[in-house]
């Protein structure tokens, strides 16, 4: 019984956002635009039961000693820093909320990104092997691509960019396209299933 | 000679199964030796969305209306950044008037950078030339809104400016006024949001620059018309410094460690394979 | 204090100790990685407040021309109750929230990836196979017939012999082809992004070395 | 001389327009100075039409001024009423080639002209258009999508309907999905965790939502091996449903006591701050079996090879292309696109969720059968014209605008 009121919300919300794509009459353009950036504030307010939940979880660490609690007041007082800060001197440029942010949140993004290049390596060292046939292909298109990306493969022939503008365009597109029309109907099916209720486990149990 | 063969096959098999961290070494030096010897390596450019990209730019007349959105961060910089400088040149040149806007916090900022700097270079004037409205938050849904009106989204630029004091802006009152869209888009709200809003809803033509992990799926808007042109990661980049004829830019100067880098990926493919095809006689024979 | 060689130090200081990570798990990633997760939190904590909530929800609720809209007390009710799930006893409040953000979701969702992901791609296959040169022709075949097969990939309910078998077959060949140049094209951009990095480490940091120590300009 | 009276008649024209448009302006001025010198462009070709597809109460002008002549300094946008009272609705500069008029009354016809002002004074007019401004209930270029869209979504409820009714429908195997059992069981064995990734995105993504409802069902199998399940998230939202589903599935598998609340943790909403945090816990806690399943970008390969860097068996699964290729080559098994979503209903073997996956290749079989159509049609069409025709019918039933 206490899963109707959200389920109906659910099926409210979902068919308002559908008939909107459809209807430009009111009432559903005032409710679909509202909507829109309603459910973001929703979502958006949430952080906050994140940001608790980091500070209980680190917490706890120190106060039950557990693996590594030594780290913990790190991502406390790291927070802490970015938070008070925040709040203290706001976000605008040259304060010292903008200068961690630029000094030190920023570089360590760009740096955990910059992983992928050795990982690429690795990966493509261990996975790409011409184990059969099908294995082979992707080896093979992975290897004109690479070669046509630089200017060393037109150098070594000057047909190698053609083939790979060919394997970009042609099948690479091909296969980009099954995968987004076969997704496509995954999410109506799936986004049905949520809208009338079908699916409502994410809602919990009973409790 | 057998001994030699053996020989070679058990090295190709300890190659087989190297460390990665080995793996990992090898690509480091591979960026910084090319980077510390500063070698700049020629880079032709063929038939590809970057020169489609170009062409559809350079038959804009002088006087077209351009928006330029910044959709990325420093993380993505060093893709995205020289795309952004070498449009706003050929743009600027061609005495076409840009008008930036950020769907990301900071592509603001670097966007600000990038066309001050250029316009300096070019001798243009902020708010006549080019302007800078700044960071909305809302991606498509924001983009939804500039199509029916730019003002009321941006009231002021990012200087607080308000927008009727920017003489340039008179000719704009939403997304249609534009000649063209482009978007350096780093991820999400990028390409997708401009392309099914600005493009598929309003019927703006859009353009744009992206990492090269995210050209892929955007082929299958190049090949639908859904978008003009595309500059897909560095070579992208580089292949639009050479059209418009920057001679040493930071892309251009990037592909010489790619190019190493890529050779470098390469051979490994290729040893793990010769290892993988030693290894597989010997299981055979075994 | 010099705060831009401060900046730079404490910006090469922690790209090394995340790229020590490469080598093995080791205590300056650990200090490193629970740094970032902590500050990079407390960023978007307020990111969160600057750039969604005041804007969109309170200046909404009270523009600055002064008055009161109504109809924004609605989300900042849902969003508390969002964060009812704080107090045990009223948890359950938070299911109200949810229904509303995986309705939105869901509708949202459904249209756009059918109008993107399906119409246009399905608009962009009906080309002709018969216009053109040799090559175009082959092109043209090579993609409605990846297309196709592709999707006949994904069929769940029939079973994947006989001639759903084999195009199906034909559809994993071409997906293979995809993902492989997919691939390829991707390692470019992460070489850059390691360019990016090292051309801090060398050229913004390495620089200030014998400036602190006294040594040259 | 041809020229020189189209001008002349032109300005009577205009005149004609302007002394009946506006009295305020003194007429005589315009006739001494545009007669003798360079005249003041007017908007010429003006056009006024309903806006299509909104909600009424709107009229879109647009005109182009003429290139010879002197530039007006602003342009008035005036209207007139069926009441017959003219209004100056705007003052636009002179650049602008196009307005939107938003203040109409749905059903009223409006008369439009544009005048030309120099130095405060109109000095030129153009001709009078009409429109009448109106609500639309439908977005008119997206009937065909709608049509689509409704029969797959009739089809799919009419198969869930069927399966509830206790069809028997057979669903090929999906290999991923396939080893869930294996790797949990695997996992408990070596006495290891289990991590389970749901993805960057939030809760609003689809493809969080079907990731977070497959956590249900692993869920329930790690409670009855007895592995535990850590699940860090990068999302407050997902966090709290993520909680909330494998409560429910150590539930239903009898095994309450050993949930952990704890086990489930939000890391950070930051993108590169969540993989460092998703790989230190990898590294450090050598779970034997990693799922990650959900949306993914970039950090897609940063958390796969340190996964296959310790040993797990991982199963990966999203629907964004780009990343699906780095899930190929760093998991053991990867669910590509589709079969992420259809991931619920196979672990589940439900028979109303096994409906729906029927009802998704029908959709599928439609599309192909409309993709096969069309390009025979539009092939045919090059030698034989009226298939030209069906190719272009098809092409626009599937057009959105």
């Amino acid at each position: 019984m206490r899963l109707i009121l959200p389920l109906s919300i659910t099926f409210v919300t979902g068919m308002i956002m559908v008939l909107h794509f459809f209807v430009p009459h009111q009432p559903i353009k005032f409710l679909g635009d509202n909507l829109q950036e309603w459910y973001m504030i929703v979502a958006s307010a949430a952080i906050f039961l994140g940001a608790l939940n980091l500070m209980h979880v680190h917490f706890r660490k120190i106060k039950l000693k557990l693996k590594n609690w030594k780290y913990s007041p790190v991502t406390i007082i790291g927070f802490m820093l970015m938070f008070v800060t925040g709040l203290i001197y706001g976000v605008t440029a040259a304060r010292p909320f903008d200068f961690m942010f630029m000094n030190m949140v920023a570089p360590m993004g760009a740096t955990m990104f910059s992983l992928l290049a050795f990982f690429v390596a690795s990966a493509a060292f261990r996975a790409f092997r011409a184990s059969n046939w099908r294995a082979t292909l992707l080896l093979t298109s992975a290897f004109i691509v690479m070669l046509g990306q630089v200017p060393i493969g037109a150098m070594i022939w000057d047909k190698i960019p053609l083939a790979k503008v060919w394997l970009m365009s042609i099948p690479n597109t091909a296969g980009q396209r099954a995968v987004m029309i076969g997704a496509a109907m995954g999410v109506v099916s799936t986004s049905l299933r949520m809208i009338f209720g079908i699916e409502r486990s994410y809602l919990g149990g009973t409790d | 000679m057998a001994s030699i063969l053996e020989k070679l096959e058990k090295i190709l098999e300890k190659l087989g199964n190297m460390d990665r961290r080995i793996i990992f070494i090898l690509i480091a030096l591979s960026v910084i030796i090319p980077l510390t010897l500063n070698l700049i390596f020629p880079n032709p450019v063929g038939a590809e969305p970057s020169r489609d990209m170009y062409e559809y730019v350079d038959a804009l007349p002088s006087g077209s209306d351009v928006l330029l959105s910044f959709d990325y961060d420093p993380s993505t910089m060093p893709e995205l950044q020289p795309m952004a400088i070498a449009l706003v040149t050929h743009l600027m040149r061609k005495d076409i008037n840009v008008v930036g806007m950020a769907l990301w916090p900071q592509g603001a900022s670097l966007g600000q950078e990038v066309m001050s700097s250029v316009a300096d270079s070019l001798g243009k004037v902020q708010y006549e030339d080019w302007c800078n409205l700044g960071y909305k938050t809302g991606g498509g849904i924001m983009i939804v809104r500039l199509g029916s009106s730019m003002n009321a989204v941006f009231p002021t630029d990012r200087d607080n400016l308000s927008w009727d004091e920017i003489p340039m802006l008179e000719y704009i009152s939403d997304l249609t006024s534009f000649d063209l869209i482009i978007t350096l888009s780093a991820g999400d709200p990028g390409i997708p949001a401009w392309v099914m809003m600005a493009g598929d809803r309003f019927g703006v033509p859009v353009g744009g620059g992206c990492t090269a992990v995210s050209a892929p799926q955007f082929y299958a808007y190049l090949q639908t018309g859904q978008m003009v042109g595309m500059l897909g990661g560095l070579k992208g980049a580089a292949d639009y410094e050479t059209l418009v004829g920057i001679q040493d830019g930071q892309a251009v100067k990037g592909m010489a460690p790619q190019s190493i880098a890529h050779l470098v990926i390469m051979s490994f493919i290729i040893i793990g394979n010769l290892a993988y095809f030693t290894q597989k006689k010997k299981g055979g024979r075994g | 204090m010099n705060w831009e060689i401060l900046g730079i130090w404490l910006g090469a200081m922690l790209t090394l100790c995340l790229y020590s990570f490469l080598y093995r798990d080791n205590p300056f990633y650990k200090f490193a990685e629970h740094l970032f997760v902590g500050m990079s939190a407390g960023y978007w904590v307020i990111y969160t407040i600057e750039n969604v909530l005041k804007p969109n929800w309170w200046q909404q609720m009270f523009p600055e021309d002064g008055g009161f809209n109504w109809v924004w007390i609605i989300p900042g009710i849902f969003a508390l109750f969002m964060l009812a799930r704080i107090i045990p006893k009223i948890a359950g409040l938070s299911r109200m929230a949810l229904g509303m953000i995986i309705g939105a979701g869901a509708g949202v969702n459904m249209v756009g990836f059918f109008q993107t992901n399906a119409m246009a791609q399905v608009k962009g296959t009906i080309i002709s196979i018969s216009s053109g040169g040799a090559w175009d022709i082959f092109s043209s075949i090579v993609l409605v017939v990846g297309v196709v097969s592709g999707l006949v990939y994904f069929f769940f309910s029939k079973a994947h012999t006989g001639i759903v078998g084999r195009t199906a077959n034909v559809g994993i060949t071409i997906l293979m082809i995809s993902f492989g140049a997919s691939f390829g094209y991707t390692i470019m951009a992460r070489i850059s992004l390691l360019i990016g990095r090292c051309q801090f480490l060398m050229f913004d940091w390495i620089p200030t070395i014998p400036r602190l120590l006294g040594i040259g300009g | 001389m041809r020229n020189l009276s189209a001008v002349i008649a032109v300005l009577l024209v205009s005149l004609a327009g302007l002394a009946l448009a506006d009295n305020t302006d003194p007429p005589e001025s315009v006739v001494t100075e545009a007669a003798l010198e360079l005249e003041v462009c007017r908007a010429i070709d003006l056009q006024a039409s309903d806006i299509p597809n909104d909600e009424g109460g709107k009229v879109k002008l647009s005109w182009i001024m003429e290139s010879e002549g002197i530039r007006p300094d602003s342009l008035g946008i005036m209207r007139r009423d069926p009441a017959g009272s003219d209004e100056l609705i705007t003052t636009l500069t002179g650049n602008f080639t196009d307005y939107t008029d938003d203040s109409a009354r749905n059903g009223t016809t409006y008369t439009y002209w544009i005048l030309s002002f120099r130095g405060g004074a109109a000095e030129a007019c153009s001709d009078e258009v009409q429109a009448v401004s109106s609500a639309q209930w439908f977005y008119s270029g997206r009937v065909g999508m709608l049509i689509i869209l409704s029969l797959i979504m009739a089809v799919i409820v009419y198969y869930i309907e069927s399966g509830k009714r206790g069809k028997e429908l057979y669903i090929r195997e999906i290999a991923g999905l396939a080893a869930v059992d294996d790797a949990v069981g695997r996992a408990t064995e070596m006495g290891k965790p289990v991590l389970y990734i749901p993805g960057i995105m939030d809760m609003d993504n689809i493809q969080t939502i079907a990731s977070i409802v497959i956590l249900g069902r692993v869920a329930r199998k790690t409670a009855e091996y007895g592995s535990p399940l850590l699940v860090p998230t990068s999302r407050s939202v997902v966090m709290s449903v993520a909680q909330e589903v494998v409560k429910e599935g150590y539930l239903q598998a009898g095994r309450s006591d050993a949930f952990n609340k704890e086990n489930i943790q939000y890391l950070t909403d930051d993108q590169f701050g969540y993989a460092a945090g998703v790989d230190g816990i990898m590294v450090r806690e050598k779970p034997a079996a990693i799922f990650l399943l959900g949306c993914f970008y970039a950090e897609s390969l940063i958390l796969a090879e340190t996964g296959r860097s310790v040993g797990a068996i991982q199963i990966a699964g999203t629907a964004m292309p780009s990343q699906i290729p780095f899930f190929v080559a760093a998991c053991d098994y990867t669910l590509i696109g589709e079969e992420l979503f259809a991931a619920s209903a196979y672990l589940s073997r439900e028979p109303k969720l096994l409906g729906s996956l029927k009802g998704q290749d029908a959709g599928k079989l439609f599309f192909v059968i409309l993709i096969v159509a069309g390009v025979i049609a539009a092939s045919i069409g090059d030698f034989w014209s009226p298939m030209k025709s069906v190719a272009e019918f098809l092409r626009k039933l599937v057009t959105v605008n």
